[in-house]
């Protein structure tokens, strides 16, 4: 299976664990995943926020570029890269004018895009296209008795879930549940992490944090998988400042394709978990045999 | 002596079809549809810190209440996490009409001043004009030099902690084609979408 | 009939109505008669304020009686709408009803243009092509069509009895078909009804043994209408009556094969109590059913599934014999004139909005579910407790559950708001615990509403405006331990509020029933885009549908509450009986025919009419159509290779007239 | 008193009408008898000026066969009109247009580029096209033009009755011959021929099912045709029921369908339109595929319901986006 | 091509029962549409002989619409079926003619869809335009210039629109 890749720029940065994690298990599935070529940034809500016929050109260019490639699918682990690329490729079918200003933008630039281009998350990719059963097979080190709370934050299941349910997702669980994890039932799986407000309005951004990783604990749950490299961010970075508000969250936070690489028997080492503040217990050494 | 706030609004702050402007943007037309039934704030994770919950900016926006709208901190409050999106029965897209008011604003330079949000935006917006991508770290620290530099103490364990963990980056990611990407978002604006349009005119 | 036409004469009288402004606000009333003043054989062309008027009518009547008229054209409003005030008006002036021909330019013209001079230039268009046409007028009969005197109501809800029971008490016959075991509806089900509170089953009970006992009516329970044939007057309905493996006629109802069942426990879910208990396969929907007659459910039977079973309840029923599994369902075929759909509504399924927990949390129930716990004859004996048994402190109603929403239904069903303050004093009076009510707007204008809202308020129910954003279990909080939290925006009070509780009560809203597009087709009506049957006009004909003979009663036409139910019901039987006592009804002449000396025998029209009307004669070898049968399509006239068949009303010269005058350029 | 002058033309026709006149085989010589044929080119010889010289309805009647395809056609039915106390429209092209009104579906550049041009009969040197006027040595020939549209007798001139048929039958003929020598005539504008529908005297009418719906359609030369059944109940095209009688369902008789060639009844404006309705309308299937799979068996729907009546339906002809340009321009 | 103000002309046949009536709630709801169509009453869509449909185009009008109730629906059980059956061979017919095939629309509407009238109307109204006009009346005086005065004395000449003979009064009209 080959798919484009849009790594986006949080996998460069604060959420390279993301990257390095992916590749492995991907590669392990024999999934191959090709960086889409001079990709630019998504524009995020950012550039929403600031000018929406810039912010679609922005995105429509990864479209263009994606389309260019023969390989339709385009897959890009970044909730927010995730959304900003569905809206764009929305606006752009829904909204004629749009469509006309874009396309004329693109052109500047010897570009096009005809509106092919499906914009898809790694989750979907493994349970849909790859398999449970296939990734089942590739499990050597089950991770019996980790208690996992699946964590899907907001942009990937709203507002164009496309693969999932957008007040109950499950992709997560079952795949979690395949890895031999057991899934704790953790109703704030869609909630919101608070984005970047935890950095410009941290009062505001660290209370959502807060609750999310307060009833992780509650739920008894020893970890937190996450899909998103911003929601990793705020559950795992602010634990000095939220223990200093309102008391200690101790729990981890991972991206599920860590978790996966740690089923597949990949080395810790090399799925960036010693990239965590709050560090994941090692689990139990497997058990010795050949 | 005690200040009594006198809270009457007067129709010489309205801007009469402003509420009309915003609701001929794309995805912004079910607003007329409203029946203020509060589901968006309840839903929305933030509305407990917005000066006018999300039900709210939805009645002022129709009522022409501009200049209300364009500087409170409620439209920059919105994390975009779509919540009251999917939630809402009368299928308005809340949150689009969130980023259509923030786009006014920017454009009309009335927002909250030295309010960070706003200024990230325009931080992040001139990063990736320049560079085609964000590098987190520097953004950030721009962000506090610009904002709040208060911050930077309160989160300079943050810093260690980023650098210990090798994701304290310094070195500026970018793009091959910048100039390709600035001649593609500096391209006419003749045929922007109305919002903008409507601005040049 | 007396006509004054004096042939080859023709002399029309031309009239354009303004209807107020509807019509002269946007077409040129003055121009267009003008226009048609110019026309060969126009005699006179006026325009006027109201022609449906009684002044407006009277003008025709002079000018038929002074100018000797033989033609009549009125441009108005559709001719659905005043067709027949005209004709009458036009034979009341002495000249024969069908030399007449009507121009809608209201609904089809002023209603649906702004631009005057296109709506002008249109009007005077189909003015001109009804001149053309009426030239081609003749004089004709109307047919008069016996009506039979018995009426077919479907559903025995409160609206179908209202129904039959009124038509009955009137020496009408009447069959009452119902698909359930049991009439009663969902009436049969509640505790108490508002705004009066008096209790449900009191006054609903003694109609429903009214039925039973009277002579008029022929109630046949667990039976669905299969097939409807004919037309008005003349309706031939085929019933299908699904096995209860009880002899009704043997059954007396005493319930001893019940207790003797090989099942000791009731084991599945009760309808009647919407799953809150348990009945066996052999059971009688509920204490007060009517009939008093017990039934079996083939699909838990082990006698009907295997074959294999002591049969105790046979031997229960001893010489009485009334078990009877060799039961086959039986297809009954009946004539009536006349029928009164009441089909009911279906609730809506709370699981369809999973923000509120319904099936994921126990305690948080339907309002029809609580209806059940409140009534003292329910599976609780009238004690409002959760699932673990205990009593709730504090319970919660979210209103519009199902309503007011675009993602699932549209309209406000109606009743929730009053349904919702009636259960919740209910719940307050019977456990005394807190109750809040999250509403959107209250809407409370019927009689006695508006009082009862007030009453809730005096009793202690806190209203917030606010729609529910969300039901968890998660708490923030030590009083929210353990119990179910809301998230809402108290809209007045402006602020977000989460809300613990013990209970939460979703008032769901009504919509059409699973199968309404199938029971529309059968009886031939239309529904609206929601789904629910389509009324003839939603002021002038509520009642009525397309279809003529052909009523609907109660909620199948859309939300509404007992006292409006009952009210249609009556008027549905009053429309029926005005029908039957005149006895016959007079059908547009509109009927085909076939000139005998043309016709070549080809036999081409005779397959096509869907009421074999037209049938080929065994002498002459032509085909030959009876009046009485043909319903006036016109489709054998369209078919008829040599112009030989004839359709009165729609001639082909008046069409081709009317084709050539609308595509005269005005 | 001297014999009544009848006079026979032929103008776009392809000389049937002409052969149908001698299949009066003995009884011509009883027409001879009591008429006084003034002209009749194809028998014997004749000048236009023979017509030219007459005072104006000097001749009783003209029997005029063809369509109305050229200006000389045209000249003559004009001058023939002026010269006749009725003029009578003789066999299908006169009545409707007949078979060479099929030309209606090609303008005439088509017609003529095809016929001069793309033919592949056509050797290379003979691509020239016939001109109006050539000159040859101090001669000069003219040639008659050729009329953008056929047209039957009465879109050009008043026409007194009509004789229908591919060709008239020998009755027909003899009795409208009666009628017009015994004065017994008819309102103007008939048609000299029963007004019920050939099944009326079809002898396969018995055999035809009450019930009868269509399956699917085929053309005589896809199956053995039962030479007693109801065409029709084989599920071939038969015009019959659409198509006046008058024939004696001859073709029929041949085992062959009607094909229409005494057009509608009078109660019909367009007889193809008609014959599309009454087929269609008995085809068995009740789906929008299963119809079109039965209607393939009609591939050319409009060679079938209008094979002579073409310039007489109600289109007439052509409408192609390409002809609405051309008269524009004319 | 043509002058600029020229507006596509629709006759419409309605079947009483539901496209008619359906006709009736869009004015009653008050919904707009294009003034190009006229609508001619018919109880079923099935007595929609194919001649009018001719006629209305012979006649100068551009586009023709039939509305009846949808399959199953029929107030008399199967006419619209019939519809359907002859509408299909007609297509291929007047394709044959040359006419193009959105000049002839067949839609099924029911009592209740008063906002798929409007949609339908406007929506052929949009496609005709580019069409451009039949004026097949006009037309047809056009080619006849060829042959000589004294044409079409007879009433039923298929050259004219039906009944166009008796139709002289119109000149006062025009």
């Amino acid at each position: 299976m080959k798919y484009a890749y849009f790594p986006g720029c949080s996998l460069k940065g604060l959420g390279r664990a993301y990257e390095e994690s992916l590749l492995p298990v991907m590669e392990r599935l024999g999934v191959e995943l090709v960086e889409l070529d001079d990709w630019n940034c998504c524009g995020a809500t950012a550039y929403m926020s600031v000018d929406e016929r810039k912010a679609c050109i922005l995105a429509a260019r990864n479209l263009a570029i994606a389309e260019k490639t023969g390989t339709y699918d385009l897959v890009t682990p970044c909730s927010a890269c995730y959304l900003v690329l569905n809206k764009t490729k929305h606006y752009l079918a829904d909204s004629p004018e749009i469509n006309a200003s874009v396309q004329r933008a693109l052109g500047a630039a010897g570009l096009r895009y005809g509106g092919n281009t499906l914009v898809r998350h790694p989750l979907d990719i493994l349970v849909n296209d790859v398999g449970l059963d296939v990734i089942r097979e590739k499990v050597v080190r089950p991770l019996k008795g980790l208690k996992v709370a699946p964590y899907y934050g907001c942009q990937v299941v709203r507002p164009y879930a496309t693969f999932d349910d957008a007040w109950n997702p499950t992709t997560m669980d079952r795949l979690l549940t395949t890895l031999g994890a057991e899934v704790v039932p953790y109703p704030l799986k869609t909630k919101c992490c608070g984005g970047s407000l935890t950095g410009t309005l941290p009062e505001t951004g660290l209370r959502l944090t807060y609750i999310l990783l307060k009833e992780a604990v509650r739920r008894g749950a020893d970890v937190i998988a996450t899909i998103c490299p911003l929601c990793q961010f705020n559950l795992d970075a602010y634990h000095d400042q939220l223990t200093r508000q309102w008391g200690p969250v101790p729990i981890p936070t991972v991206y599920f394709t860590q978790l996966m690489g740690l089923a597949f028997g990949l080395p810790e080492s090399q799925l960036g978990l010693n990239r965590n503040f709050v560090r994941m217990k090692p689990l139990p050494a497997l058990p010795a045999k050949a | 002596m005690i200040q009594v706030p006198r809270t009457v609004k007067y129709e010489a702050e309205r801007v009469k079809g402003f509420g009309r402007e915003i609701m001929s943007t794309p995805g912004c037309e079910q607003l007329v549809r409203c029946i203020q039934c509060g589901t968006c704030s309840g839903t929305c994770p933030l509305s407990v810190y917005m000066e006018h919950s999300p039900r709210q900016i939805m009645a002022l926006v129709r009522a022409d209440f501009k200049d209300e709208v364009l500087r409170s901190r409620s439209i920059w409050l919105c994390a975009s996490c779509y919540a009251c999106t999917v939630e809402c029965p009368r299928e308005i897209r809340i949150t689009d009409i969130m980023y259509a008011l923030k786009q006014r604003a920017i454009l009309e330079e009335i927002y909250p001043k030295r309010f960070p949000i706003p200024i990230l935006a325009k931080e992040f917006f001139k990063m990736v004009h320049s560079k085609g991508r964000i590098t987190e770290t520097l953004l950030v620290m721009r962000l506090f030099l610009k904002a709040n530099w208060r911050a930077v103490l309160s989160s300079w364990r943050q810093g260690i902690g980023l650098i210990r963990t090798g994701r304290f980056v310094l070195r500026h990611e970018r793009i091959e084609h910048r100039e390709q990407l600035a001649r593609m978002l500096d391209s006419d604006l003749h045929d922007a979408p109305p919002t903008t349009r409507k601005e040049a005119a | 009939m007396k006509t004054n036409i004096v042939n080859g004469d023709i002399r029309i009288g031309f009239y354009i109505c303004h209807c107020g402004h509807n019509i002269a606000g946007v077409v040129d009333c003055v121009a267009v008669a003008r226009d048609i003043e110019r026309m060969p054989g126009v005699v006179v062309s006026r325009d006027y304020k109201y022609m449906c008027s009684d002044p407006g009518q009277e003008l025709i009547r002079e000018d038929i009686r002074e100018l000797g008229l033989n033609r009549v054209v009125v441009a108005s409003c559709s001719p659905l709408l005043h067709e027949q005030t005209f004709r009458n008006a036009v034979e009341s002036g002495g000249l024969n009803r069908y030399f007449f021909q009507m121009v809608n330019i209201r609904e089809h013209d002023s209603w649906v243009h702004t631009d005057r001079a296109e709506a002008t230039k249109k009007a005077i268009e189909l003015a001109r092509a009804a001149v053309k046409r009426v030239r081609f007028h003749s004089a004709l009969e109307t047919v008069r069509v016996p009506i039979h005197p018995d009426v077919l109501v479907v559903g025995g809800g409160i609206a179908g009895i209202h129904a039959a029971l009124t038509l009955a008490n009137a020496g009408k016959k009447v069959f009452l078909v119902e698909r359930d075991p049991s009439i009663g509806g969902h009436m049969a089900k509640f505790d108490k009804t508002f705004p009066t509170l008096d209790c449900a089953a009191c006054i609903l009970t003694p109609k429903m043994s009214a039925v039973r006992a009277n002579k008029n009516i022929k109630l046949w329970t667990y039976s669905e209408v299969a097939k409807v044939e004919g037309y008005v007057g003349n309706y031939t309905v085929t019933v299908r009556r699904k096995p209860r493996y009880v002899n009704e006629d043997l059954c007396v109802g005493c319930q001893e094969c019940i207790e003797a069942c090989v099942f000791k426990e009731g084991k599945y879910p009760d309808e009647f109590n919407v799953g809150l208990s348990k009945r066996k396969p052999i059971y009688i929907p509920f204490p007060q059913a009517v009939p008093q007659v017990v039934v079996i459910d083939p699909e838990r039977c082990l006698q009907l599934k295997s074959g294999r079973c002591k049969k105790t309840c046979i031997e229960a029923c001893a010489d009485r014999h009334a078990i009877d599994f060799t039961q086959k369902e039986e297809l009954v075929e009946i004539k009536v004139g006349n029928i009164i759909v009441a089909t009911g509504f279906k609730l809506f399924d709370a699981k369809r909005i999973p923000q509120y927990g319904y099936g994921l949390y126990p305690n948080v129930v339907t309002s029809i579910e609580l209806e059940r716990l409140v009534t003292s004859s329910g599976p609780t004996g009238g004690e409002v407790v959760m699932r673990d048994g205990r009593t709730p402190q504090s319970v919660a109603f979210i209103l519009c559950v199902g309503s007011r929403d675009f993602r699932t239904n549209r309209w406000c069903s109606r009743t929730c708001c009053m349904h919702s303050m009636k259960l919740a004093q209910l719940v307050r009076e019977h456990t005394g615990a807190d109750v809040t009510a999250f509403y959107l707007d209250i809407r409370a204008p019927g009689k006695g509403c508006e009082e009862f809202y007030d009453k809730s308020l005096k009793d202690g129910i806190q209203f917030v405006r606010g729609r529910v954003a969300e039901v968890t279990d998660w708490a923030l909080t030590p009083e929210e331990e353990g119990k179910l939290v809301i998230r809402a925006e108290d809209t007045l009070a402006g602020v977000v509020r989460r809300i613990p509780v013990d209970m939460i009560v979703l008032a769901v809203g009504m919509e059409p029933q699973a199968d309404a597009q199938a029971v529309r087709r059968l009886f031939n009506m239309s529904c609206g885009t929601e789904g629910w049957f389509l009324e003839k006009h939603p002021k002038l004909a509520p009642v009525s549908t397309f279809t003529d003979g052909v009523f609907i009663a109660g909620c199948c036409q859309g939300p509404k509450d007992i006292p409006d139910s009952i009210a249609q019901a009556g008027a549905a039987a009053a429309e029926a009986m005005a029908l039957i006592d005149r006895g016959y009804i007079e059908q547009e002449p509109n009927t085909a025919y076939v000139a005998e000396e043309d016709c070549s025998g080809c036999k081409s029209c005779l397959p096509l009419c869907p009421y074999t009307a037209i049938s080929l004669d065994g002498a002459t070898q032509k085909a030959r159509i009876n009046a009485t049968l043909c319903k006036g399509c016109g489709t054998c006239v369209a078919a008829c290779p040599s112009g030989s068949i004839h359709q009165h009303l729609f001639e082909d010269d008046e069409i081709f007239s009317e084709i050539e005058g609308v595509l005269t350029h005005a | 008193m001297s014999k009544p002058k009848i006079a026979f033309y032929w103008c776009a026709a392809c000389g049937g009408c002409e052969e149908a006149v001698v299949d009066l085989a003995e009884d011509i010589l009883g027409v001879i008898e009591a008429i006084d044929i003034v002209f009749w080119p194809v028998a014997m010889d004749f000048k236009k000026s023979d017509i030219a010289t007459l005072p104006d309805k000097a001749l009783f009647a003209t029997l005029l066969n063809g369509a109305i395809r050229t200006s000389e056609q045209e000249e003559m039915a004009r001058l023939l009109r002026q010269k006749s106390q009725y003029l009578i429209a003789y066999g299908a092209c006169a009545c409707m247009g007949g078979v060479p009104g099929l030309a209606n579906q090609f303008s005439r550049e088509q017609l003529l580029r095809f016929v001069y041009e793309e033919a592949p009969t056509l050797g290379d040197d003979g691509k020239a096209r016939p001109q109006l006027e050539s000159g040859n040595n101090s001669h000069t020939l003219e040639l008659p033009r050729l009329h953008e549209a056929v047209r039957a007798l009465d879109q050009v001139v008043r026409v007194d009755y009509y004789i229908p048929g591919c060709p008239p039958t020998p009755n027909l003929t003899k009795e409208a011959l009666a009628a017009l020598l015994s004065g017994k005539l008819p309102p103007i504008g008939t048609v000299l021929a029963p007004d019920t529908a050939l099944c009326d005297e079809c002898p396969r009418r018995a055999s035809k099912p009450l019930d009868l719906s269509f399956a699917e359609f085929k053309r005589p030369h896809e199956t053995l045709l039962d030479s007693e059944k109801c065409l029709l109940a084989q599920g071939i095209v038969c015009c019959g029921p659409a198509t006046r009688g008058g024939c004696g369902a001859l073709c029929v008789s041949g085992n062959m369908p009607c094909s229409g060639c005494f057009g509608p009844t009078s109660r019909v404006r367009d007889q193809g339109a008609k014959l599309l309705s009454s087929l269609c309308a008995n085809v068995a299937a009740k789906d929008e595929p299963g119809i079109n799979r039965a209607l393939d068996g009609i591939p050319d729907p409009l060679g079938t319901f209008y094979r002579y009546g073409l310039p007489h339906s109600m289109l007439s002809r052509n409408v192609s986006p390409a002809a609405r340009a051309e008269t524009l321009s004319s | 091509m043509h002058d600029a103000n020229w507006e596509p002309r629709i006759v419409a046949f309605f079947c009483n029962w539901c496209t008619y009536t359906a006709a009736d709630l869009a004015g009653v709801s008050r919904l707009k549409y294009a003034p190009n169509v006229r609508i001619v009453r018919l109880m079923c869509s099935g007595r929609v002989d194919p001649q009018f449909i001719l006629a209305a185009l012979a006649g100068d009008a551009d586009g023709v619409l039939i509305g009846g109730c949808h399959i199953g629906d029929c107030h008399y059980v199967e006419g619209n079926l019939k519809t359907l059956r002859r509408f299909q061979l007609l297509k291929r017919m007047l394709a044959e003619f040359g006419i193009e095939d959105q000049r002839v629309r067949l839609e099924w509407i029911s009592a209740s869809e008063g906002d798929k009238v409007r949609s339908v109307i406007n929506d052929m109204v949009e496609k005709l335009r580019p069409l451009g006009p039949l004026a097949l009346r006009q037309r047809s005086k056009a080619w006849d210039k060829e042959v000589a005065p004294g044409r079409n004395v007879s009433g039923e000449g298929a050259l004219v629109a039906p009944g166009d003979a008796k139709s002289e009064p119109e000149a006062a009209h025009v």
